[in-house]
């Protein structure tokens, strides 16, 4: 077995700078989490708490003909209970982001008429403890009409579907179409058109090990709720729940310690929290939920499902890629939550890594009888980077191209950024070639067809397949007005403070809701070299609590940002303190802000260092001895806040076009598998993937972040999926038939990286972490390499359990039916 | 309601448990012990990894009666003395936590290992921690923290 | 999560254990629980009370039998078989099949006993019990049956084991040589298909997991294709998948013990 | 999930008739039966426990009969509930007279199971509901037999 590469092996551009910003530093938060002392919010608890069950629905399309909760009640230990009705009374549905028809979709915190996935809540219940509630649920009698139930999107679009939302009138979420740069003249310039008929991007999540869960307090005297949670975008929570409470937003204090792993999937929250809020608020007692795994895995959010039907591909002769397009279903499940946003965010990687400019793409989201969509890592982009990732191999395929140099050929080049897409996104900064070239030659390229040799000697197929990604990170928020004009969000910003308390203290709290990525150990860091201390002397408070830690509509940990937006806001915020301590240590000595330096935890006299005063002495005289400074220092607090707002203009939306994203980090995955000629059982024997995040704050963590995108895009690619049967049952509703790699299934990996610093961020650095899907492409552009020799089938899912590709090498006929080749 | 007594990361514990309450909710709500953490609803995610007996089990898959007479090690106990393990350094060291989740059932599961097996190869690393799921760091970390602590 | 209210005894003899399944209808036996709560966690099944087998050391032994076969006690966790001597020179298939199941903490509680009991057709010791000729030593009221794995398995999750009965051990034949082979669900997960082999003077007997509620028996490879199967169709494999895959792990498992 | 079948037996189609349209005799039928109430000559009510080795799978169950023509059709609907889970079914059987004054029927049944327990997969659930259906023919025939016997 090759041994695992921990290190890269090669690292370009060492650069030598003395500070803490660049060094894997150990992380601040490992202490309290190695030792079990995290704060998860399932470990909160609270006198007299209630614990809530919800009743759930069996089907995935009924009416709700009635609801019997009296036996519930009548059992010892229940407090209460919530129906639909209450809701619905108490409520006013979600705003919907959409245009018609989707804007006519009224969602609740429970169902209200009818239930429309299975596991969609009907009634809550409320108990002395978790087991009772449990008991209680079983008791409350629901009657149900069962409905035609519709699990797949097409089918959901055709005439006569069963209709989800009457309100909607139409399975239709939202429609549109993009179309960039001059698509029918481009096909008229090919040398080869390529046709793909069908190609599906399958349903998953992330599935964080931690379940969503809250604990509501309700106090009446301010009508206030406090809920310790785990949302990882709580202002956006408020959003969606206060105006649907009728309350102020001041109103929702969220609390988050330590989350377990969010990756999207505990954005969309709210209508579980409302339910809670509206029993607390009912049972006048503290109430605690937490999702169990079979609820998540049918409740709370998938990732984006997505058919591409009838893709065309413009080629040249020597494979320069002119344009595509294609019709886009994109499956959001019962109720659109976030989306339809995903019908916009694929476009801020429009054309991939790729070159060509003539674009179209016809758009339609549908709603169907499944769980809800949400965000969930690599949000919308990798389902459209996977479709060009297996346009690039189709085509190569089926042209008889080398997949190394179709990519080399249509990147777009170094000497070209920033490159402005086709729809106006800017490509900051990259050099996609140079990473391919490293990750090749980490998984050692050159030898491949010795490999191959031996492989078959053992029966097996070996395949080699490249992932080449884009992590587009900081949104900007203008995108949304392109889906819906009316739509009044636009830009971004994030938040921090910084302060220096009376006994020399740095305290710096962050608008972000940190889920692993490290961020009390980064801002440190940032601060530190700015402020002239050790990360030891930087307290960083650990998660969110909305009353105490500044924030701005914007704020969560989302989207591939922290690094830019996050980070921008510590380091305004740092840098202003420290001007307000030179100022004092100025005032003191009688001299000028600029003659002052910070080091070892002093402001300093830089020409003559013996004259110090400790930061305990700044925060000592400003807080209790502040008559000894001069008058026009008096200004200063020591307690500083910096919004950082990335530099976006409003989109242009009649073209559909802008810059939508403010970062472009990029991944380059080459998997090696061997394939079971006998089974169609696979193994991935070999990995390499290179990553260039610009600069990089703490190399360990954007290491560790390119090792989770992979490990679930592994998953994504082999054993993870939600499929329906067509009554709507979820058929892996547990870890037993939803099975998440474990250390025996990943193989050793080999890594390395490049920095091309953004020019455009405050640091240099760019958001990443999702890692776009890569590992995904990567895997089936393996699995189709290495059945070339049995049949050439086309790899048209981007999940491809053993018994799929057991069928694509028995049958390979019926996947080259998707394929043809118009060549002129 | 049924008595039992058994010892949790050496000091007595005697209570009344309801049978149908699992370890894990006995430890985490009645003992207040929340490192040991509930990850699925089905035994496979091992969040909830302690030790009875010296032997790694999954606290969801007993009950707490079944507890009664044994000797329990929960992640709490591994720095009992205030100052972290070589194995709690060197999950730090490598990085092999984010979201800290998974961390004390395979650090549990770890422990066990090196009781057992201090020469542990990367194989053998991995064989030992499959029944624990991690969804942030895809293992490498964690296996490269282990194969250090037992150098 | 969450059971439903249940009772428990955890009974210091097979005769009280015995007493305890028979007092009362609804009466399981618990061995490792590494299926059975769960099924109770998801209030699949719900027993009323839970006879614990936990204490009943004398169903921990591993011995020879004068014959040179093997008597297990239905308590041996994987664990141990992996661990124990006389498995490993009598029998070591059954060490090397207990360290393909699952993972390290459930093969600590879970054992040979329940692994049989709970007929899970996607379980690995089912196809051996019926390749190897095992003999299932079930105790009731009525004193010691002893049943082949024909007569044993009798459907999913249902075994001859009836109520106030318990199966106490196993006892393996001296054996020819073995083989077991398998597709799993991710390395060593949950089988998509199985089989057993046992060669034994010639005579091949292979036994195949997933494609029916109870083992399948053949004596070739090559009948594998006309065999009396009934294999599911699931998310992770179709009938005809699994029939063929059950063909490949029969060659396999036949490979290896020949 | 879709079930059928054909039997045979040796008794006349006006019994097995009978049998199969007593409610009191469907009852004696089903496994794991704890309780069984008569609403009225179309609809009825069990209280089951399906066994199974690991302890027993309880479900509500209510009969509604849907359609029937002495003696040759009639159409049940079975709704099941508990566990989480949520049973329909709806069953037919087709009786003609057979060879020898025996008797030939023909069934079928659409099986649908929702909820968690339906999402436990086909894997478990099919092989369980194919052994009942094997139990509920097995007490047909032993009925059947009483009933022509006496």
């Amino acid at each position: 077995m090759t041994e695992t590469t921990m290190e890269p092996l090669v690292v370009e551009r060492e650069e030598t700078k003395s500070g803490f910003v660049g060094q894997s530093i150990p992380r601040k938060e490992d202490k309290r989490l190695t030792q079990g002392q995290g704060v998860f919010f399932d470990d909160v608890k609270r006198h007299g708490m209630g614990y809530v069950h919800f009743v759930r629905s069996p089907y995935a399309h009924a009416k709700i003909v009635s609801i019997d909760v009296s036996k519930a009640l009548e059992l010892d230990g229940v407090y209460g209970t919530l129906t639909g009705d209450e809701v619905a009374i108490q409520t006013d549905p979600f705003f919907e982001l959409s245009t018609p028809p989707g804007s006519e979709i009224k969602d609740y915190a429970l169902a209200v008429g009818k239930t429309r996935f299975q596991g969609e809540p009907v009634a809550a219940v409320v108990a002395a403890t978790r087991e009772l509630a449990r008991d209680a649920a079983e008791l409350v009698e629901v009657e149900y009409e069962p409905l035609d139930v519709v699990v797949d999107p097409e089918a959901a679009l055709a005439e006569g579907a069963p209709i989800l939302h009457e309100d909607a009138g139409s399975n239709v979420v939202w429609s549109g179409v993009f179309d960039w740069g001059d698509w029918e003249a481009a096909k008229a310039e090919a040398d080869h058109v390529v046709t793909i008929d069908y190609l599906h991007f399958d349903r998953f999540s992330s599935t964080p090990l931690e379940m969503s869960g809250c604990l509501v307090e309700y106090e009446r005297a301010t009508g206030q709720w406090t809920l310790y949670c785990n949302h990882q975008m709580p202002g956006v929570g408020a959003i969606w729940m206060a105006p649907a409470m009728r309350v102020g937003i001041d109103k929702l204090r969220f609390v988050t310690h330590d989350i377990g792993g969010g990756f999207g999937n505990k954005i969309c929250l709210h209508p579980y929290y409302v339910a809670c809020c509206l029993l607390a608020r009912k049972l006048k007692r503290p109430v605690q939920w937490t999702e169990w795994r079979t609820d998540q895995h049918m409740a709370n959010s998938h990732g984006n499902e997505r058919v591409f039907r009838d893709v065309e591909v413009a080629v040249k002769a020597d494979g320069t890629l002119l344009g595509f397009s294609c019709r886009a279903i994109d499956d959001c499940g019962a109720f659109p939550r976030y989306e339809p946003l995903g019908a916009i965010i694929w476009s801020q990687v429009t054309p991939g890594l790729y070159r060509w400019r003539n674009i179209r793409v016809d758009f339609t989201q549908a709603c169907t009888n499944k769980s809800p969509v949400g965000p969930n890592r690599g949000y919308s982009r990798l389902q459209h980077l996977w479709l060009t990732e297996r346009i690039i191999d189709i085509v190569a395929a089926e042209l008889e191209l080398d997949p190394v140099e179709i990519r080399k050929l249509n990147y777009v080049k170094a000497d070209e950024m920033p490159y402005e897409t086709p729809n106006g996104c800017v490509y900051d900064s990259g050099d996609y070639a140079r990473c391919l070239d490293q990750a090749l030659e980490l998984v050692g390229w050159t030898a491949m067809d010795e490999r191959r040799r031996d492989a078959e000697s053992r029966g097996k197929l070996l395949g080699v397949g490249i992932g080449s990604t884009l992590d587009s990170g900081t949104n900007n928020f203008g995108q949304s007005t392109l889906i819906n004009p009316e739509l009044q969000f636009s830009g971004n910003n994030e938040v921090a403070t910084v302060k220096l308390d009376i006994f020399g203290e740095l305290v710096v709290t962050l608008g972000t809701v940190p889920q692993g990525q490290g961020h009390e150990t980064t801002a440190s860091q940032v601060v530190a070299d700015i402020l002239g201390v050790t990360p030891d002397d930087v307290h960083v408070r650990p998660g969110h609590d909305s009353f105490w830690n500044s924030h701005a509509g914007f704020s969560g940990t989302y989207a591939s940002q922290f690094a830019v937006t996050g980070l921008g806001a510590v380091q305004g915020a740092a840098e202003k303190l420290a001007w307000e301590i030179k100022r004092v240590a100025a005032g003191v000595f009688g001299a000028e802000p600029d003659d002052i330096e910070l080091a070892e935890g002093q402001a300093r006299l830089a020409a003559n260092p013996e004259a110090a005063i400790p930061f305990m002495g700044i925060g000592a005289i400003v807080n209790a001895n502040n008559a000894i400074l001069p008058m026009d220092v008096r200004d200063v607090t020591l307690n500083v806040r910096h919004v950082y707002v990335p530099p976006f203009q409003l989109p242009d939306k009649e073209r559909k076009f802008g810059n939508l994203t403010l970062t472009y980090a990029t991944q380059i995955h080459v998997c090696v598998l061997e394939i079971d000629r006998e089974t169609g059982a696979y193994e991935i024997v070999d990995w390499a993937v290179v990553d260039d995040c610009g600069k990089r704050i703490h190399p360990q963590i954007v290491e560790g972040q390119v090792h989770g995108a992979w490990a679930h895009g592994v998953g994504a690619a082999t054993t993870e999926t939600f499929p329906y049967d067509e009554d709507g049952n979820l058929l892996t509703a547990n870890f037993y038939d939803y099975h998440v790699p474990h250390a025996l299934d990943m193989p050793p990996l080999k890594t390395g990286h490049i920095e091309s610093p953004s020019p455009f961020t405050p640091l240099g650095t760019k958001g990443m972490g999702e890692g776009g899907g890569g590992a995904i492409h990567a895997v089936c552009a393996a699995i189709q390499d290495a059945l070339r020799p049995v049949g050439k089938p086309v790899v048209y899912d981007s999940h491809n359990p053993y018994h799929r590709v057991w069928e694509l090498m028995t049958r390979p006929e019926d996947s080259r039916k998707l394929v043809t080749v118009e060549s002129r | 309601m049924i008595p039992i007594s058994f010892q949790v990361n050496g000091e007595t514990v005697e209570r009344e448990v309801d049978p149908r309450t699992l370890l894990v909710h006995f430890i985490r709500d009645d003992l207040d012990l929340t490192g040991t953490h509930v990850g699925c609803d089905t035994g496979n995610c091992g969040a909830c990894t302690i030790l009875v007996d010296g032997e790694a089990v999954k606290s969801c898959m007993l009950l707490a009666v079944q507890a009664d007479g044994t000797s329990v090690e929960t992640v709490e106990s591994l720095a009992g003395d205030g100052e972290l393990t070589r194995l709690q350094q060197a999950f730090s060291a490598a990085h092999a936590l984010q979201c800290g989740y998974c961390t004390p059932g395979m650090l549990m599961s770890a422990t066990y290992l090196l009781r057992n097996n201090p020469e542990a190869t990367e194989r053998e690393i991995r064989k030992a921690i499959q029944g624990n799921i991690c969804r942030c760091t895809g293992y490498v970390n964690i296996v490269k923290a282990i194969q250090e602590a037992t150098r | 999560m969450l059971l439903r209210e249940v009772q428990y005894v955890r009974p210091g003899s097979v005769d009280e254990a015995l007493a305890a399944l028979s007092s009362h209808e609804g009466a399981r036996a618990l061995a490792g629980g590494q299926t059975l709560i769960n099924v109770m966690k998801a209030r699949a099944a719900s027993p009323d009370v839970l006879v614990d087998l936990g204490r009943l050391d004398e169903l921990r032994t591993v011995e020879r039998n004068g014959d040179g076969g093997l008597r297990i006690g239905a308590m041996v966790t994987y664990a141990q078989l992996m661990r124990d001597s006389t498995v490993g020179e009598a029998r070591p298939i059954l060490a090397e099949v207990a360290s393909q199941i699952a993972d390290v903490q459930v093969r600590n509680r879970g054992t040979i006993g329940g692994n049989i009991c709970s007929s899970d057709p996607t379980n690995h010791f089912p196809p051996l019990a019926a390749a190897q000729g095992w003999r299932m030593h079930v105790r009731g009221p009525e004193g010691e049956r002893e049943l082949s794995a024909d007569e044993f398995f009798l459907g999913v999750y249902f075994t001859a084991v009836g109520p106030g009965e318990l199966l106490t051990a196993i006892t393996i034949p001296a054996g020819g040589s073995d083989g077991f082979a398998s597709v799993t669900l991710g390395a060593d997960g949950t089988c998509i298909a199985n089989a057993a082999a046992q060669v034994r003077d010639g005579q091949a007997r292979i036994a195949l997991g997933c494609v029916g509620a109870t083992p399948v028996v053949v004596s070739s490879p090559e009948d594998v294709r006309t065999a009396a199967m009934d294999p599911p169709s699931d998310v992770h494999a179709s009938a005809d998948y699994r029939r063929h895959l059950a063909e490949v792990c029969a060659r396999r498992a036949l490979e290896q013990a020949a | 999930m879709k079930l059928e079948g054909t039997r045979s037996f040796a008794a006349p189609r006006g019994t097995v008739w009978e049998v199969l349209n007593s409610p009191h005799q469907m009852a004696e039928m089903m496994p794991g039966v704890e309780s069984f109430d008569v609403a009225d000559d179309r609809h009825w009510r069990a209280n089951v426990k399906i066994p199974l080795g690991l302890g027993g799978m309880r479900m509500s169950i209510n009969f509604e009969k849907l359609e029937e023509r002495e003696p040759e059709f009639a159409k049940l609907h079975a709704k099941g509930t508990g566990v989480g889970a949520l049973m329909n079914m709806e069953t037919a059987f087709h009786l003609a007279d057979g060879e020898g004054g025996g008797t030939e029927m023909r069934w079928e049944a659409d099986v649908r199971i929702a909820g968690p327990v339906g999402s436990m997969g086909q894997r478990v659930l099919q092989p369980i509901v194919n052994q009942q259906v094997q139990n509920v023919l097995g007490a047909l025939d032993k009925q059947v037999q009483q009933a022509a016997g006496t």
